[in-house]
């Protein structure tokens, strides 16, 4: 029994972040959460980071936050690099004044759940009777907007039949309303690859074709925030399973890809702004760190403990509800945009895909993508000709997200975007909560890596 | 046994507390901060008292009080050292068993005290997993007892002497292990707060003096079921070298040790595998266990 | 313990024992009275030890603590209003009850005062563990045979009663006899 | 001091140094109320494992005869050691028969 005793540089406080800790990273502002040792407990957190400008849903979320917090502790507003959400006032992606806010989910932090006894008669007890017979009272419950490991902005309304869940819904509060020609980037976890897309639609809008130098750049960069995203995920269902190895491999790994990542708010990706958004990673030692990685998840005796048998779904079910993306490809259902693109071929890429489709393969699946997603990242800084990315002008321009194909198309005066498969996943989500325990039902729900943003129509 | 003991186990206590918040802080390989942990404990305190207005009158600013009750006189049932053997009872392994016994009703009073949903979630979940914890843990207290011929926790360390309990019955202590750390609420199992899921769940109401008081009551279990372990299974204070004292601190240390480091290995568990896994495989191995004990008893401890 | 401390400790605990035992049938939530209730065993339970019978004592804290809480969930599951919100009253048919009440507690005061206990007074370290030990193990091995077989039948008949549809899933519909009930 | 008097000296220590703490701060800082507005939810909350809480019962007051027991085995030899087999034979099957009911599972 070896105790590997760490000494980490500097002081870990017990903190919180708003909105999430995927959001940090992912607009790689990594560094400004170094030194804090990051709790979802807010009656323990001593430091709490919110973005500048806090989406306007977040406000009734932060303020029923605020009340949970100690008297001595103040939220401290950090400016990001890309400010999260609709109050954007020097977004160059996005010029004016956000559109008018959408309706505000009553998501308070903790619902008031009065069991429906309050009324009826008082020794008669009526209901019906659940399925061992009993007949009792469930909790109301909305698991608020800033549920800590879950995305922040994510609203899980709940009914629970004791610890079990009888009915959940998921709704997603955040949303960007895409409005005039300026393109806006509807979803702050994958920043790169919607500007990529906006990018590309723009070009195909104006006939040309993005120079093969940058091709191979945006690649990159796409591929990196693949990367990026899954081990953020994986992190934080490693911070809801109080998984501690997990959270530092993927913490190890993110430190090697994230070296000098910054997100810069450019409308049109130029050359240096992409250059910006790749940064200078360390792929070969992010390459070992996430192959160790992907051994850890998948011989994990926790993880399988935890997340084996969870939530399957088969592949007829994944395509008859329309899913995309790794919650596809985990239950064998091969969609993926990019087995069809000449780049792609050119590097030699063919997708990993799963068996069981349970919650176990769509975490096993996530590892395998982001490790590959470094290598694809590493052959695309590498390459020198590029095919030509033949695309139809005027046609809608597709990337494939680290959720599903993102496409966006700029028609007749206003932009159509369409992230595939982010509300069937809700839907998938919410429904194979049905019936687990409360703590199983929060691992199935982490499992799908649910986006809180919803974006198009 | 003067009458400065009871100030000794309240120094043993307070001490005990503080040396598990320093062990925190080596297994979780974060630089330790006495500074910026004293400063946090004194800002704690000084804050006032905080209730939700869905509280239930007493219960929720009793909890940690019962809670700190039940730990300090769990430790006190611990048998330091030949000179200091805490409260040295015939039945003292009982009461340690029904100290941690009140831990129980302590948790469940914070978790349905609360009022929100998902603290009295926690409350419930606590119940789930003392039913799982409590049995192993009392069979086990009765293998360790046989052999030894008496209840007295320092008779048990007397009959060590030779060799430790945790040699002659290994399958005991596997079963004792996973019940202290379950007793203390500590990850793997700490269903009541889990942060992650429960958002603090039972203790998230606390501030200030109450979330003082239960985040010193449970290092002080940990150090009362460490040391009961010590005593109970590593010969206790019986050793080469040093002096008694000294080997029990060690012992003690050590075991705490173990079970903050393989807390931070093991992701936390879920409440009905766990029961289920507790009464289909813990029980009727303690079960065994006892049997095993019997015959070790009759073949070697006459 | 000298006799000022017997009384130091017996007397107050005594009253709070009444005082909590009383404020299970005043108060209107469930989870309080079930509580009270296991405050009110628990000072018993010290009471016994102050007594210098501990392994009773350590015992009853042992045991009462954990059925006390099994009968709070109990309680909090088949009791309409658990939480008190509405005020509930405790109490039925009040006159005939009391009366009861009072008539038990005469009766048992007077057989406390009347009968004349042994003077034979125990000390502090008497081997009382081992001397129910050799108890249970001697004379009164038949009773203590016989409350295997109490706890087993106990194990047997509560499983039977809670899992009305037993390991076939055959759910007892409400009212109905389990004969010809289907499934 | 016998062992008694510092099991109560230690209990009114205790209960003196919490109601003083409490005491201290309720003076100096006072109560603070927080979710104004907010209902309890204290349902009549559906347990699910109150099959295994039975069985714990049973098991619970197997224990009262097991600590005299063990404190008794050593000197009574061969046959207390089958009496008490007897006695956890009578438990085991009590398990195996809540296991083959299905009382281990949540319901």
């Amino acid at each position: 029994m070896v105790l590997r005793l760490r000494r980490s540089r500097h002081e870990r406080v017990p903190g919180f972040v708003i909105p999430d800790e995927q959001t940090w990273t992912l607009l790689g502002a990594e560094s400004a959460m170094a030194g804090l040792q990051l709790t979802a407990n807010p009656a323990a957190a001593r430091v709490v980071l919110a973005p500048d400008p806090i989406p306007d849903e977040l406000a009734e979320g932060v303020a029923a936050l605020r009340e949970l917090l100690p008297d001595d502790v103040a939220i401290d507003y950090r400016a990001l690099p890309v400010p999260v959400g609709t109050r954007v006032r020097d977004l160059r992606v996005g010029t004016e004044a956000p559109a008018a806010g959408m309706e505000h989910g009553h998501g308070e932090h903790d619902g008031h759940g009065d069991g429906d006894g309050g009324h009826h008669d008082m020794m008669a007890i009526v209901g019906d009777p659940s399925a061992d017979g009993l007949i009792m009272e469930s909790i109301q419950l909305s698991h608020g907007p800033l549920a800590a490991p879950l995305p922040g902005g994510l609203v899980v309304d709940v009914t629970l039949d004791g610890d079990v869940v009888a009915e959940s819904a998921i709704r997603a509060l955040l949303r960007v309303e895409p409005a005039g020609p300026e393109p806006r980037v509807p979803d702050a976890l994958t920043p790169v690859a919607w500007t990529v897309v906006f990018a590309e639609a723009v070009a195909r809008a104006g006939g040309g074709s993005t120079g093969s130098e940058r091709a191979w750049l945006s690649l990159a960069a796409v591929e990196l925030e693949r990367a990026v995203s899954h081990l953020a995920w994986l992190r934080s269902l490693g911070r809801l399973l109080d998984l501690h190895p997990l959270i530092e491999a993927c913490t190890r790994s993110l430190a090697a890809l994230q070296a000098s990542r910054a997100i810069l708010p450019y409308d049109t990706p130029h050359d240096d702004w992409l250059e910006a958004a790749v940064g200078a990673p360390d792929l070969p030692d992010g390459r070992d760190a996430l192959s160790d990685l992907v051994k850890l998840v998948t011989r994990s005796r926790g993880l399988r403990w935890r997340l084996r048998g969870r939530a399957v779904l088969t592949k007829a079910e994944a395509s008859s509800r329309g899913l995309c993306g790794p919650v596809a490809r985990a239950s064998g259902r091969a969609v993926d945009g990019r087995t069809d693109d000449p780049r792609y071929a050119r590097l030699g890429f063919d997708p990993a895909l799963g068996t069981q489709g349970d919650a176990l393969a769509r975490a096993i699946l996530r590892a395998e993508e982001a490790l590959a997603a470094v290598d694809l990242a590493r052959r695309a800084l590498e390459a020198d000709a590029c095919p030509d990315a033949g695309g139809v002008p005027g046609g809608a321009a597709v990337t494939e997200g680290p959720r599903g194909p993102l496409s966006a198309r700029w028609t007749d005066g206003r932009w159509l975007l369409v992230a595939a498969g982010a509300e069937p996943a809700r839907r998938a989500a919410a429904d194979a909560m049905v019936g687990l325990e409360w703590s199983a039902a929060l691992a199935v729900l982490a499992s799908f890596d649910l986006s809180p943003w919803s974006v198009g129509a | 046994m003067s009458t400065l003991t009871p100030l000794g186990v309240l120094a043993v206590a307070l001490g005990g507390a503080g040396c598990v918040a320093v062990l925190e802080c080596v297994v979780a390989g974060t630089r330790l901060a006495p500074a910026t942990m004293a400063r946090l404990a004194s800002t704690t305190v000084r804050q006032p008292l905080r209730r939700p207005a869905t509280y239930d009158s007493w219960l929720f600013h009793l909890a940690p009080g019962l809670l700190l009750i039940a730990a300090v006189m769990a430790l006190a049932t611990v048998p330091w050292a030949p000179g200091f053997r805490g409260v040295d009872f015939q039945a003292g392994v009982i009461l340690f068993g029904g100290a941690l016994a009140y831990v129980t009703p302590a948790v469940f009073m914070a978790g349905w005290g609360v009022g929100t949903p998902l603290g009295v979630v926690g409350g419930f979940r606590w119940l789930a997993l003392m039913l799982a914890y409590a049995m192993p843990l009392a069979m086990v207290v009765t293998a360790v007892a046989a052999p030894a011929g008496s209840l007295r926790p320092s008779d048990i360390v007397e009959v060590q002497h030779a060799v430790p309990m945790a040699l002659v019955q290994p399958l005991a202590f596997a079963l004792w292990l996973p019940a202290i750390v379950a007793v203390c609420f500590l990850p793997p199992f700490d269903l009541p707060q889990a942060d992650s899921e429960l958002g603090g769940g039972a203790f998230a109401g606390y501030r200030g003096l109450d979330a003082a008081i239960v985040w010193l009551a449970q290092r002080v279990l940990l150090v009362a079921v460490s040391g009961m372990t010590a005593a109970l299974f590593l010969s206790g204070w019986h050793g080469p070298l040093l002096p008694p004292a000294i080997w029990m601190a060690v012992k003690t240390v050590g075991v705490a040790t173990l079970v903050l480091w393989a807390g931070r290995r093991l992701p936390r568990m879920e409440v009905d595998r766990t029961l289920a896994l507790a009464w289909k495989v813990a029980n009727p191995l303690a079960i065994v266990a006892i049997v095993i004990a019997g015959a070790l008893t009759l073949a070697f401890y006459r | 313990m000298s006799d000022l401390g017997t009384a130091l400790v017996f007397w107050p605990s005594a009253a709070i024992m009444l005082v909590t035992a009383l404020y299970v049938f005043i108060t209107s939530s469930m989870a309080r009275a079930g509580l009270l209730l296991l405050a009110a065993l628990g000072i018993e339970g010290l009471i016994f030890v102050a007594l210098a019978s501990e392994f009773l004592g350590f015992l009853q804290l042992l045991m009462m603590s954990g059925e006390m809480v099994i009968m709070v969930f109990f309680m909090v599951m088949f009791m309409p209003d658990p939480g008190g919100l509405m005020g509930m009253d405790m109490t039925h048919d009040k006159r005939r009850s009391a009366a009861v009440a009072a008539a038990v507690t005469v009766a048992l005061a007077a057989v406390a005062v009347l009968t004349d206990w042994p003077a034979r007074v125990v000390g502090d370290d008497a081997p009382d563990v081992r001397a129910i030990g050799f108890e249970v193990m001697g004379r009164s091995m038949v009773t203590f045979l016989f409350a295997a077989m109490t706890i087993l039948f106990a194990m047997v008949g509560g499983v039977l009663l809670a899992k009305a549809g037993g390991r076939y899933g055959i759910g007892a519909p409400l009212g109905e006899a389990r004969g010809e009930a289907g499934d | 001091m016998t062992a008694v008097e510092f099991f109560f000296v230690l209990l009114a220590l205790l209960l003196g140094l919490l109601l003083s703490a409490y005491a201290l701060v309720l003076w100096r800082r006072g109560v603070e109320v927080t979710r104004r507005g907010e209902q309890p939810a204290w349902p009549r909350y559906h347990v699910r494992f109150y099959t295994v809480a039975l069985l714990f019962i049973a098991f619970d007051m197997e224990m009262a005869y097991m600590y005299p027991w063990a404190a008794v085995f050593r000197d009574l030899g061969f046959f207390a050691y089958a009496e008490i087999g007897f006695f956890l034979t009578v438990l085991g099957l009590g398990i195996a028969y809540g296991w083959r009911e299905g009382a281990l599972e949540w319901s």
